[in-house]
């Protein structure tokens, strides 16, 4: 039978039923203090074809990938990547948690600039981002949160009004449709 | 043969209600080589017995087939029969027509006709089987034990107290092992010194053990009952014979500041030391690393100190050669060395937890040193940095086990037990302590250990939290633990004054090289592999070499105890005999036909076939054949079928005797 | 099954089977088959090897000279060997042989490989029965004594 | 000795100063970096976040035009831009069927045979010796706490990069320039990279607490080898020090920046005018 931790397992091409719940992935985890779900509670929900309490967690919004867990892990299980997974799948079934949102619109955000461009325009990033968040308190994404630091930037020469652009803009567009068009 | 009698046996009913056993004495009467074919009622009963010696006698039969129950039942009991009638035993084979005919089948026709076609099937064998004399090899009734730790005392001290000579061997200064470095033992919680020192004192005094410590086996030659060891005597730079162990030596000696390995790097130790107070042989050994003598010549002031004059700066290792006929290898474990420098690139240490960086995370055997009365602290737990009372400990399960990342797969199965017991031992000594436990699952299976594990929760106020730890850092003085409590689904974190790591079981060093000495296998983490896991548990696949203890796989004490007992019940049987008596149903090779592919001597699973030349009379080399040591033959053929070229047979089991029984199928 | 067994005998075709078995596994359990009283058909005859380790398959083509029309080989199961790897051994050189029986146009449905120990009479019981349920279907094989004519000619 | 560049989109936007502390000091060593004609973006946590194809699709477009342009090995000095380089080059040497259907995609032929490598298995080429006898200006003064961060040496299995627990080729290169660089205990701990968005709360605790061992283990700089490290370190510190109430003006440099600084290169070529904290470097205590 075609059981639905090979779902999530599939996806991030990791053996989830491998894991013998040691939670030394939450142990290391940095941001478990914040997270509503554990990364091993993740992984046992996969395992268990119940991703569908995982997809709407934030915690699979907050992990930062820096593969410390995936690193760690004595059953060698990706974890990482089951975060991956975990968030492809969110949105593809539109669980995302409301308190989300704004992570999910910005990564949209962040992937339609590049899609546009070829590279990141910060600058033109920040705009974009707060049309997509219509939200009622935008608060200004990465880099610029606090308010002071974006003229500081300005005279330190690391903010350009006027982002690179790649030559064959039109290939970036087609990678991007053609892998868009598989979700 | 044209002398062949025919037995068939009623067994009562058993056999006459379905085959028709008038019918069946008559058809075999006629085949050709048939002398006489009888019927009796009891065949294995006196009487029966007695009516086949007789005919043996009377009709000068060369060749016997009972046809009755299964060969595992009686071939023994008419082998016996025969060999009293003065027939060779071998040449007698039995034809079951019992349980692989009367008893399965219901149509009397069927099992009568099947019945004569299994004796024919017997009777053409016995035509082609050989008279064969049992194979006698003499053997050297004294054994080798390569290991002093628990196990190598229990089954030296077995061996020579069934009246048998035992040759010690050990690779550090003392015999003692692991066991004697514990504080105190699960599940009783008795002092391991108390319990092991008077079993040390007893190998050390027995008239049958002869005891080579600081040693080590270089080479082994023969095999089963005739084994050459050559073993290495290291240079102790000490006469053995003029010491006296009265520790003038170690006292005077200026050379204070060397690690002590049985003190396990906690505590320190002389150039000349012995390496505990009750070590066995009570005598010293110079540390040529240390010593300031044999460094550059200068001091040699313990010389100057020994009354007897037993120091010997000019000490060489010597070689020698001990002939034995058994082997029992009892090499124990070592710990996974929790840093990076590992022996193997796949066990790539735990960074993470910070050993050998910060100095208060320590392994399980040095917390045992820390435990132990007669340890560096004098049993006062104090941690390695400052000496100051630890407050909060914390011990971590699994390190190296269970951990296909970084260490082994295996569970190291005493660490559960130990931890309980270390908890328990701090929180006696240390009574406003916390002791903390990160455990995955706790494996208490064993008689009182899980009433052990519980007392340590319980009444002793062990805590256990159900998760690995993923990162230990230091911090203003504190070791910051950062571990999971699975149960509750949050990250913990305990700030402690300590940290033990319960660190895996492996081989210890060098076993592997020792186990290829002796053409015994292992396993992929380089523990010895026993012939039969259930049925045959301390024998190897190599006749004469008997294992037990850690070096099979990870145990606690009784375990290895009762293994390496075990180890010398099979040796003492061994030696009860007058020589080595072997089953002569075993291969040969025709040298002649030979083509020396030495297919056979890869398959062979009991490295029973070597490669050898043929010489001719004047000793000249003609060819290189293959030669079976019947010594080491277990009979079971494998050699006959891989053969090229034809030239292995097996007595018994010949390629002629089995094709004749299958042709005698013919229709 | 005692009926098929009975009847067939007067009528209709009954196969010869030959099973070479190790002497430490299935012959124990054939034997233990035999002390449960577990019938089964009387088509089979069983020669005793030490070890599977101990065949040597032209055995198998011998059998089938001699008129078999079904072969068994059965030893004990995986890892129990009496001596240790026989029975690795004769599953390794099994894989090969059956590649030569089949460019010579043996049917290996003729062919049955079984693991069976000492425990299992039961097992050895119904081996015996299916084999020779299946070879009755398939009828007698004298195909093989063609090939064995076309080899030679 | 010259090897392929690519740069991303980071050190060509607000880590400009990165780029040219890397550019400045390896031209200075004599290596030639010859930039990566059209690049696009890796993708960053964006892609792998939300759709798996594209977080392979965007690296393997990078490394298909190095292969084209015959790079057999390639400086990505952001290192999350060259662990999805990497984790690409995994995926696609695993599955043949996935380098067919990813070179449609990226309209280019792929086989992902060129190496990616981070700034200090470039220094490492050039030699740690080199290194040591190219230095005219030693920073005796100098005492940093060597921060990898998370991306740089994990995951081991796929970077094969120094030891990911406890790792020590920047304490290598740092000594070589007569530094005194310090033992900590976060060495591979995370800052929380691009969080800053979701849960700044996290990130500014997390730089903290990299920032306050560092010190109490003795640095008087921190040297970093990632740009996201450095935003949140350095760009971010004054954010740090105002939310938890504490001081840290601990300089925060790039590794390219202190082997600038000792082979005699100035301030300004190597960006390090650009960083938001400029303090003097604390006095050692002995």
């Amino acid at each position: 039978m075609e059981t639905t931790a090979n779902l999530i397992g599939e996806m991030a091409h990791t053996a989830v039923e491998d894991c013998y719940q040691c939670g030394k992935c939450t142990a290391g985890c940095p941001m478990a203090d914040v997270m509503d779900l554990m990364p091993n509670q993740i992984v046992r929900l996969a395992q268990l074809g119940e991703e569908g309490r995982a997809v709407a967690c934030g915690a699979i919004w907050l992990c930062v990938s820096c593969q410390t867990c995936t690193q760690r892990c004595p059953k060698s299980v990706d974890i990482a990547a089951v975060m991956d997974a975990m968030r492809q799948l969110s949105l593809e079934r539109g669980t995302a948690s409301e308190s989300v949102k704004r992570t999910i619109a910005f990564q949209r955000a962040f992937l339609d600039n590049i899609r546009r461009n070829g590279r990141l325009n910060e600058l033109e990033l920040v705009g974009q981002y707060k049309t997509m968040a219509f939200l009622g308190d935008v608060s200004v994404p990465l880099l610029f949160k606090d308010a002071l630091l974006a003229p500081k930037m300005m005279q330190r020469g690391k903010l350009h009004l006027i982002g690179e652009k790649v030559k064959d803009r039109g290939v970036v567009r087609r990678i991007f449709d053609r892998c868009m068009r598989q979700e | 043969m044209s002398r062949i009698g025919v037995f068939t046996c009623w067994c009562g009913e058993n056999i006459a209600r379905m085959v028709d056993v008038q019918r069946v004495t008559e058809t075999i009467a006629q085949v050709p080589g048939v002398r006489v074919a009888v019927n009796y009622k009891y065949m294995c009963s006196d009487p029966g017995q007695a009516s086949i010696r007789d005919k043996i006698v009377e009709e000068k039969l060369d060749g016997l087939v009972v046809a009755a129950c299964s060969p595992h039942m009686h071939l023994k009991t008419f082998r016996r029969a025969a060999a009293a009638a003065g027939l060779n035993p071998y040449l007698v084979e039995m034809a079951n027509i019992r349980e692989h005919c009367s008893w399965v089948h219901k149509d009397k026709e069927l099992a009568t006709a099947k019945a004569i076609e299994i004796i024919r099937m017997a009777v053409e064998k016995v035509r082609r089987n050989h008279a064969l004399q049992p194979i006698r090899v003499p053997m050297t009734k004294r054994a080798l034990v390569v290991g002093g730790g628990v196990a190598g005392i229990q089954a030296a001290l077995d061996i020579a107290d069934a009246g048998y000579e035992v040759v010690l061997v050990e690779r550090d200064p003392s015999i003692g092992g692991k066991m004697a470095g514990l504080s105190e033992t699960f599940p009783t919680l008795d002092c391991s010194q108390c319990i092991l020192t008077p079993r040390m004192v007893e190998v050390g005094q027995h008239p049958r053990i002869k005891l080579h410590t600081y040693s080590e086996v270089e080479g082994v030659e023969g095999f089963v009952g005739n084994f050459k060891v050559q073993i290495r005597k290291k240079a102790r730079y000490v006469d053995m014979i003029k010491c006296t162990g009265c520790g003038d030596c170690w006292a005077v000696c200026p050379s204070k500041k060397n690690l002590s390995e049985f003190d396990q790097g906690m505590g320190y130790r002389k150039a000349i030391y012995i390496p505990f107070p009750q070590a066995v042989p009570a005598r010293p050994v110079i540390d040529k690393e240390a010593c300031l003598y044999l460094k550059n010549g200068k001091c040699g002031v313990c010389a100057k100190k020994c009354v007897p004059q037993a120091i010997n700066f000019s000490d060489q290792d010597e070689v020698i050669t001990e002939e034995v006929g058994a082997v029992i290898v009892a090499t124990g474990y070592r710990l996974y060395n929790i840093t990076k420098d590992q022996d193997n690139s796949k066990l790539t240490g735990y960074g993470e937890y910070g050993y050998g960086l910060y100095k208060d995370v320590i392994d399980g055997l040095q917390f045992e040193r820390l435990a132990s009365a007669s340890g560096p602290t004098g049993g006062a737990i104090k941690r390695p940095s400052d000496g100051a009372e630890p407050k909060k400990i914390v011990f971590i399960s699994c390190v190296g086990s269970r951990d296909e990342q970084h260490g082994m797969t295996y569970c190291s199965k005493i660490c559960c037990m130990y931890v309980a017991k270390h908890a328990m031992l701090y929180k006696h000594k240390v009574h406003d302590g916390e002791a903390h436990i990160f455990y995955m699952d706790i494996r208490a299976g064993g008689k009182n250990y899980e009433e052990f594990v519980r007392r340590a929760i319980e009444q002793d106020g062990a805590v256990y939290h159900r998760g690995r730890v993923s990162k230990i850092t230091q911090e203003n003085g504190k070791l910051v633990v950062r571990g999971a409590d699975t149960l509750l689904g949050q990250p913990v974190t305990i700030e402690a004054d300590m940290v033990v790591l319960a660190s895996a079981m492996r081989p210890s060093e060098g076993a592997t090289r020792l186990a290829q000495m002796l053409n015994v296998g292992v396993d992929e983490f380089g523990f010895l592999s026993e012939s039969h896991p259930k049925l045959r548990p301390v024998e190897t696949n190599a006749a004469g070499v008997f294992i037990c203890g850690a070096c099979h796989a990870p145990k606690d004490i009784p375990e290895a105890v009762a293994q390496a007992s075990a180890a010398a019940g099979k040796v003492a049987i061994m030696f009860a005999n007058e020589e080595l008596t072997r089953d002569p149903e075993v291969a040969s090779v025709n040298e002649l036909t030979c083509a020396a592919c030495f297919t056979c001597v890869r398959a062979c699973p009991y490295t029973a076939i070597e490669k050898a030349m043929v010489l001719d009379g004047r000793g000249n080399f003609i060819k290189n054949t293959a030669r079976v040591n019947p010594g080491l033959c277990m009979g079971c053929g494998t050699c006959v079928a891989v053969c090229p070229s034809k030239s292995v047979d097996l007595e018994g089991f010949s390629e002629e005797q089995i094709y004749s029984q299958v042709e005698s199928l013919a229709l | 099954m005692s009926e098929t067994t009975d009847s067939a005998a007067t009528n209709g075709f009954e196969p010869r089977i030959i099973a070479f078995v190790c002497n430490w596994c299935t012959y124990l359990g054939a034997d233990l088959a035999g002390t449960n009283r577990l019938e089964y058909p009387s088509n089979v005859r069983i020669i005793r090897l030490p070890c599977t380790g101990r065949i040597d398959f032209n055995l198998v083509v011998k059998a089938l000279e001699v008129g078999a029309d079904a072969v068994i080989i059965s030893g004990c199961h995986p890892g129990d060997c009496h001596y240790t790897a026989g029975n690795y051994h004769a599953r390794r050189r099994w894989m090969l042989f059956r590649e030569v029986l089949q460019t010579l146009g043996v049917d290996l449905r003729r062919i049955h490989f079984a693991w069976i120990s000492a425990a299992e009479g039961k097992k050895w019981a119904q081996f015996v029965a299916d084999v020779t349920a299946q070879t009755r279907e398939l009828g007698p094989y004298n195909e093989y004594r063609q090939i064995i004519e076309a080899e030679v000619s | 000795m010259q090897i392929g560049y690519y740069p991303g989109c980071a050190l060509h936007g607000s880590s400009n100063d990165y780029e040219m502390s890397v550019r400045a000091t390896l031209t200075a060593l004599g290596v030639q970096l010859k930039e990566l004609d059209d690049w696009i973006c890796c993708g960053a946590t964006a892609a792998h976040s939300i759709n798996k194809k594209l977080s392979i699709a965007l690296p393997a477009r990078n490394l298909a035009i190095a292969e084209r342009d015959g790079y057999s090995e390639m400086l990505a000095p952001c290192p999350l831009c060259s662990n999805e380089l990497m984790k690409t080059i995994k995926e696609l040497s695993d599955s043949p069927a996935l380098r067919r259907e990813i070179a449609e995609v990226i309209e280019l032929p792929i086989e992902g045979k060129t190496q990616v490598v981070n700034i200090i298995q470039v220094l490492q080429m050039v030699g740690v010796e080199r290194i040591r006898e190219a230095v005219k200006r030693p920073l005796s003064e100098f005492r940093p706490a060597c921060y990898y961060g998370c991306l740089l040496t994990r995951p081991a299995k796929i970077l094969k990069f120094d030891d990911p627990e406890q790792p020590g080729s920047m304490e290598e290169i740092v000594e070589a320039l007569g530094a005194k660089p310090v033992q900590w205990n976060y060495k591979t701990e995370c800052c929380g990279a691009g969080m800053t968005m979701a849960n700044e709360d996290t990130v500014i605790s997390l730089s903290h607490k990299i920032l306050a061992n560092a010190e109490a283990h003795g640095a008087n700089c921190v040297v970093v080898a990632c740009p996201m490290c450095h935003v949140n370190l350095d760009m971010k510190q004054r954010d740090i020090e105002r939310r938890q109430g504490t001081r840290h003006q601990l300089m925060v440099y790039y590794i390219s920046d202190l082997i600038g600084l000792a082979l005699g290169l100035g301030e300004h070529e190597l960006g390090i005018d650009r960083h938001f904290v400029s303090a003097p470097l604390a006095a050692v205590k002995e």
